[in-house]
């Protein structure tokens, strides 16, 4: 028998490595990806068909140089990508990603497949993504670069825009499941309606679903929102001055921002780890399954759509998302008074 | 389920309104329809249920949401179908439905934005109407009745960039306030006294205590009430806007102000039956009101040459009659009344309408004549409708008609039968000298010809007929023509008197509706009508006359007599106006020469509106000017202001020192005062 | 109670940064420091949803505003002319009185009733229900509903206002 | 159990440190960062009571409070924004125009 901390301990862990893993594993399957989409091979030399070529790449990155320009804030410049880096671990701390389990009878009492439990966690999660465009705002502050400073700006404003719809269709799923609990949401998305369809929140909040999508990429900057660090206009955005160990920390935050985003898209909407087949001690799976996919999909939309036009992005984010994600709200809310439920 | 009905008509709204700039005219035009025909349905539906219901039974109550809650008040969104209800919703979908049909024709010349607004507006109506009438309390009724009365705003005001028309859609509004205002002390006098604004709950309570003998709280608020109701229905004194709502496109004038909006005043008093069941004084008021504005209202439509005011005054008349019906007991009779004339009443502006469309906006009936020729469908269904109106048998409006004036002589009310009586007289003269004058004889001016040339008044309709002289109703307007006629016909079938061989089915169908509840249906008092007729105890009149009370064999006599006398009044008018219209033209100029005065008086309609004028306008704007202007504001309030600034100049002098522009200066001395009061607080 | 004092610590700590620090810059994100001890503090006081909003709205949108300032008007340091944080003389000397006295003033009326707050405070209170967010939407939109729609209209001239107030004009 | 009494002084020493900015700084930001520290000792005086008492009603204030300080925030940035371009400055000496 293994004592509950030392299994707690061990989660942490797992969950930290599983992190560092997933966005290796992102960033081969971006280019390998990329690769399929723009008919080319993407990497393949380091490693069988190029597996080991994230590796190679953090190697090469960890032994660079580190240079800072001169006239940067120092304190800042170092604090930006540690914040960033941070903030994106610690995101993921209050997501489930699995049932209770006794870890095949190691345990005497199951335990949750989670960091922490707490019972705001969808909260927890939101502020903490509030918190992490510090990190961008700051490394972009920090460089005394213009692109730095231009990249930063927009993405303090695009996120904050972003984060408004992104709550609200947050809050949609919160009205209909009745808690903040993210634990409580994965479970009340348990069974099936009619037999057959999973009684998961993205057939009652469609719209919901959509906007969070949306949204979820805009606040990880990715394509077709990828305006911090657009490279034809701002060389490399807010990490334009960054490289070496600092760098790789901001490559880092964002894989793992994205892994973020879709593991908890899988929770609010996607069933979590319910799902047929599988035992529930093996749910595990069928999360890892369900954040793939997502995570697929981003992928996909990156090397698939073209970079909007900044005014564009901001036009749809207050004029079409926000009012759709308060339509879908308000809709929501009428709809569970009115069935009483 | 009952939300759907007025819901629908309601989403018609919503998609014209919001989408109307980018629709075709067909579209907008089916959309509207078919939200109408689908709330036709639902209303169907709706009363099928109920009438499979016992009779005692058929209440039905649907809280849509809670709506207000606040201390002892707790008033949900209700809608209540009953017989009264029901009979309503269905001929305000019904006829609702068939003028809709008959707009699309009517208003085919407007651009396609305005055709959109003007059934967005047309369905909004249709909606609050029957929030209206399925309200099941007042503040729910007042919601449909503030909201009737601004779609009746917005259409009578429709073609607002004439003049005239959006001064009489103010009128109308600002004349339905004075009203509104009545209502709403008589809804607050009602919460005070019962403590419940619910229909049931209120009749309950109303119906518990004895009618009151004197002029008392519950006949005060009865009377507010009909403050209420004489705005909305055209009564006297606030009749004086219905007549200037001619102004609005004709299926309006059709629906709004003569067969629905207008007949809801009757319709509360209808609603709110057990009240003024036990307010004798004010059902006399409400009988002696009604008789007095049918009078007044024939006369005048008598000389009246714009056939849609004739019209608008014989609703008025009608409407009068209907009140006259409330006002002696006869509920039921009201109401069968109301349902009557919404048939035949849109009917006859249809037909008008047709006319008017044909004519290229000419409403004057002096320059019209010989119609009968160039439009035959107009004209046979027209004499139909004015057959009906003037009370010849066997139409819808002779059964009607007639139960109220025997229900008006059998409760003793003899000078109100007799007035009406002349009333209903008028009826037939002013109808058939509209008939008459617009469609026999040859025609009188040379205005066709314009016509021709498809000159037509600012959007109303200037449609170019098609053929020299006019064209007919083209089929959407026949088609609603042609069932209108057929429904004045048989529509009084439903309401035979057990005198004629029939068991006045209405009548027994709606009695429930006037009964307080938990009293059997045949009660102690004169709401109650669900014995056959002519059975009416001793001392049930609402009045409390006793009197006149025949009985059995001796009541049926007197009522065919009477009936027989009705009818000989109706075809006696018929023959004054062929006579006077028809065969010698002569005459009637004649008349008005000799009584030169009396013409001049009826032709300026009682010199009311200048009255109102000097009396009610003139002295506001005059006290607004002089007084509240002149004297308060210039000379208290500004005297006050001015001396005020000169006060704070001086003061502001000296004490200028103290703004140093320092924002931290300000800061330190907010702060010393929070720690001097925090000081006091603590060292206390 | 160590994890209070520790965030007290850096909370008092963060704050006195914040007011004498020389750099704006600095000063808001020393801010954001002190906003989250004080969040801390509040999940100690079992007020998590207080907690979180404290973040999210303070640090995640308030102070990203402060901070979009700071950088569009590039003002690093403070005025030219001013040596140094301390402007010496009177803004000193009174600045300093008044605080020390409003520290002086709280903690005399704390001695003063600690004896009745000892009484009132302590476990008597049900965390559960404090931290039940259900709960406490129930007070803000029943008992404070007024008092919501009224700072729902504040926000909206607020919202105007800066509009109006930022605005080029040209 | 943290008592009362140090949270409210934690709260007064707070409250202190924001009233020192008003009037120490001469750059209007900080002068509002201050501000924005002494709601935060007034927000958490608010919660202890409300801890204290057993009920919810401090957190609602403190709700309150900090939707004030975020409309303090815009508007007063605004203004911030709007000085600047006019005097090219920060310090709140700069704008005395309006005295007499």
């Amino acid at each position: 028998m293994i004592p509950l901390y030392v299994a707690q301990f061990g989660i942490v862990l797992a969950v930290f490595v599983a992190l560092l893993l997933a966005a290796a594993v992102m960033v081969y399957s971006e280019r390998k990806v990329a690769g399929l989409i723009q008919q080319r091979y993407g990497p393949y030399l380091v490693g069988p068909k190029g597996i080991l070529q994230p590796f190679a790449d953090v190697f090469k990155l960890i032994f660079k140089e580190s240079l800072r320009p001169a006239a940067a804030d120092t304190i800042l410049f170092y604090a930006a990508p540690i914040l960033s880096a941070t903030a994106a671990f610690a995101a993921f701390a209050v997501v489930p990603f699995g049932a209770e389990t006794t870890l095949f009878g190691l345990l005497k009492e199951p335990i949750r497949l989670q960091v922490a439990d707490v019972n705001v966690a969808v909260l927890v999660v939101f502020a903490i993504t509030s918190i992490s465009i510090y990190g961008i705002v700051l490394a972009g502050w920090s460089s005394n670069s213009k692109y730095s400073l231009l990249g930063a700006l927009r993405s303090a404003s695009q996120m904050i825009s972003y984060e408004l719809s992104y709550g609200v269709s947050l809050a949609s799923v919160l009205v209909v499941a009745g808690s903040l609990s993210l634990t409580e949401i994965v479970d009340a998305q348990q069974g099936t309606w009619l037999g057959f369809v999973p009684r998961w929140f993205v057939f009652l909040q469609p719209l919901g679903f959509v906007i969070f999508m949306i949204a979820g990429v805009a606040e990880t900057n990715r394509s077709p929102f990828d305006f911090p660090e657009a490279e034809q206009e701002l060389v490399a955005g807010y990490h334009t001055e960054y490289s070496s160990t600092p760098f790789m920390m901001f490559f880092l935050a964002e894989y793992i921002n994205m892994v973020t985003t879709a593991a908890v898209a899988t929770d609010l909407f996607l069933g979590g780890w319910h799902g047929p087949f599988l035992p529930e001690s093996l749910g595990w799976i069928w999360f890892l399954i369900k954040t793939g996919a997502i995570l697929f999909f981003y992928i996909w939309m990156r090397w698939t759509l073209p970079r909007l036009r900044y005014d564009q992005l901001m036009q749809f984010g207050w004029k079409v998302m926000l009012p759709l994600a308060a339509l879908n709200l308000i809709l929501t809310a009428a709809g569970v008074i009115y069935l009483g439920n | 389920m009952l939300l759907l009905i007025p819901l629908l008509p309601f989403l018609g709204f919503l998609v014209n309104a919001a989408t109307g700039r980018r629709l075709a005219k067909s579209q907008s035009g089916a959309v509207a329809c078919l939200a109408m025909f689908g709330a036709f349905l639902a209303s169907g539906w709706a009363v099928w249920g109920l009438l499979r219901l016992r009779p005692d039974s058929r209440d039905l109550v649907q809280v849509v949401v809670p709506w207000i809650e606040s201390g002892p008040l707790s008033l949900p969104f209700a809608l209540r179908l009953d017989p009264l209800s029901a009979v309503m919703i269905l001929v305000v979908t019904g006829i609702g439905f068939l003028i809709h049909v008959y707009s699309t024709a009517y208003m085919h010349d407007e651009r396609a934005s305005e055709y959109a607004r003007y059934f967005s507006y047309l369905n909004l109506f249709a909606a609050f109407m029957l929030v209206l009438v399925l309200g099941a309390s007042f503040p729910v009724m007042f919601v449909g009745w503030e909201g009737v009365g601004l779609c009746s705003y917005l259409l009578i005001g429709f073609w607002f960039t004439k003049k005239s028309a959006s001064d009489a859609g103010k009128k109308a509004f600002i004349v339905n306030r004075v009203g509104d205002f009545g209502f709403l002390l008589g809804m607050f006098l009602v919460w005070s006294h019962f403590g419940s604004l619910d229909f049931r709950e209120v009749a309950r309570l109303a119906g518990q205590a004895p009618p009151e003998a004197g002029f008392g709280i519950v006949s005060l608020a009865a009377l507010l009430l009909f403050v209420g109701a004489t705005g909305k229905s055209a009564q006297i004194p606030l009749y004086v806007w219905l007549p200037d709502a001619m102004e609005g496109p004709t299926p309006v004038s059709a629906l709004i102000h003569a067969a629905t909006m207008v007949t809801a005043g009757v319709f509360m008093i209808g609603r709110t039956a057990v009240l003024f069941g036990h307010a004798p004084a004010t059902l006399a008021v409400v009988a002696a009101i009604g008789v007095a504005t049918a009078l007044m209202a024939g006369t005048i439509g008598l000389v009246q040459n714009d056939i849609k005011r004739v019209l608008a005054y014989s609703t008025v008349s009608q409407l009068g009659l209907m009140f006259v019906a409330m006002g002696v007991g006869a509920f039921a009779a009201g109401i069968f009344h109301l349902y009557t004339h919404a048939f035949f009443k849109a009917l006859l502006f249809l037909g008008s309408g047709a006319v008017i469309h044909a004519l290229a906006g000419e409403q004057d009936i002096r320059r019209m004549g010989g119609l009968r020729r160039d439009l035959p469908v107009t004209y046979w269904t027209f004499l139909v409708g004015a057959l009906a109106i003037s009370g010849v048998p066997l139409l819808s409006g002779f059964f009607s008609k007639d139960e109220i004036l025997w229900r008006a002589f059998s409760s003793g009310h003899t000078l109100v039968w007799g007035v009406a009586v002349v009333a209903s007289l008028l009826t037939a003269i002013y109808m058939f000298r509209l008939v008459f004058l617009t469609f026999h004889g040859e025609r009188r001016s040379a205005s066709h010809d314009l016509a021709v040339a498809g000159h037509g008044q600012t959007g109303g309709g200037g449609h170019g007929p098609a053929s020299e002289g006019g064209h007919d109703a083209p089929p959407a307007m026949a088609i609603v023509l042609v069932l209108l006629a057929v429904g004045s016909v048989v529509a009084g079938y439903i309401g035979v008197p057990a005198v004629l061989g029939g068991s006045n089915r209405i009548e027994q169908f709606l009695a429930p509706s006037f009964a307080a509840p938990g009293i059997e249906a045949s009660g102690d008092h004169g709401a109650n009508r669900a014995e056959a007729r002519g059975e009416m105890a001793p001392g049930s009149e609402p009045t409390g006359e006793g009197g006149l009370a025949p009985t059995g064999e001796g009541g049926h006599s007197a009522e065919l007599g009477l009936m027989a006398f009705s009818s000989g009044i109706a075809l006696a008018g018929i023959g004054i106006a062929a006579y006077f219209f028809l065969r010698r033209r002569g005459a009637a100029d004649a008349v008005a020469a000799r009584f030169a005065w009396l013409h001049r008086l009826l032709l300026n309609k009682y010199y009311v509106d200048e009255i109102y004028d000097a009396a009610i306008v003139q002295p506001i704007t005059r006290t607004s000017e002089r007084a509240l202007w002149k004297a308060v504001d210039a000379g208290v309030i500004d005297g006050a202001v001015n001396g005020a600034g000169a006060l704070i100049n001086g003061a502001a002098a000296t004490l200028r020192r103290l703004q140093t522009g320092s924002m931290r200066a300000y800061a330190l001395s907010i702060f010393v005062g929070v720690v001097v009061i925090l000081g006091y607080f603590v060292w206390r | 109670m160590l994890l209070f004092l520790l965030f007290a610590a850096v909370a008092v700590g963060a704050s006195l940064m914040v007011v004498l620090g020389r750099n704006p810059m600095h000063s808001v994100l020393l801010l954001i420091v002190s906003f989250a001890a004080l969040a801390a503090i509040y999940v100690g006081l079992d007020a998590p949803f207080a907690a979180v909003v404290q973040i999210i709205i303070y640090a995640g949108a308030i102070m990203v505003l402060f901070l979009f300032v700071v950088m569009l008007l590039n003002a690093h340091t403070e005025d030219e002319g001013a040596a140094g944080p301390t402007p010496a003389g009177k803004p000193l000397v009174a600045g300093v009185a008044v605080a020390a006295a409003l520290v002086l003033e709280l903690a005399w009326a704390l001695a003063r009733t600690r004896g009745t707050s000892g009484r009132t405070g302590g476990g008597g209170a049900d965390a559960s229900v404090l931290q039940s967010v259900r709960e406490l939407g129930g007070v803000l939109y029943r008992d404070y509903s007024l008092a919501f729609e009224v700072t729902s209209i504040l926000i909206l001239v607020a919202m105007v206002g800066a509009v109006v107030l930022a605005r080029r004009e040209s | 159990m943290v008592p009362l009494g140090y949270y409210l002084l934690l709260s007064a020493i707070l409250f202190a440190t924001g009233t020192l900015g008003v009037f120490l700084r001469r750059n209007v930001i900080t002068v509002l960062l201050s501000i924005e520290v002494m709601l935060n000792a007034v927000n958490l005086a608010f919660i202890s009571f409300g801890r204290f008492q057993g009920s919810v009603d401090g957190q609602v204030i403190m709700f309150f409070v900090v939707t004030v300080a975020a409309a303090e925030a815009a508007v007063g940035l605004a203004l911030v924004i709007a000085l600047f371009r006019h005097r090219e400055s920060l310090n709140p000496d700069a704008f005395t125009s309006l005295k007499w």
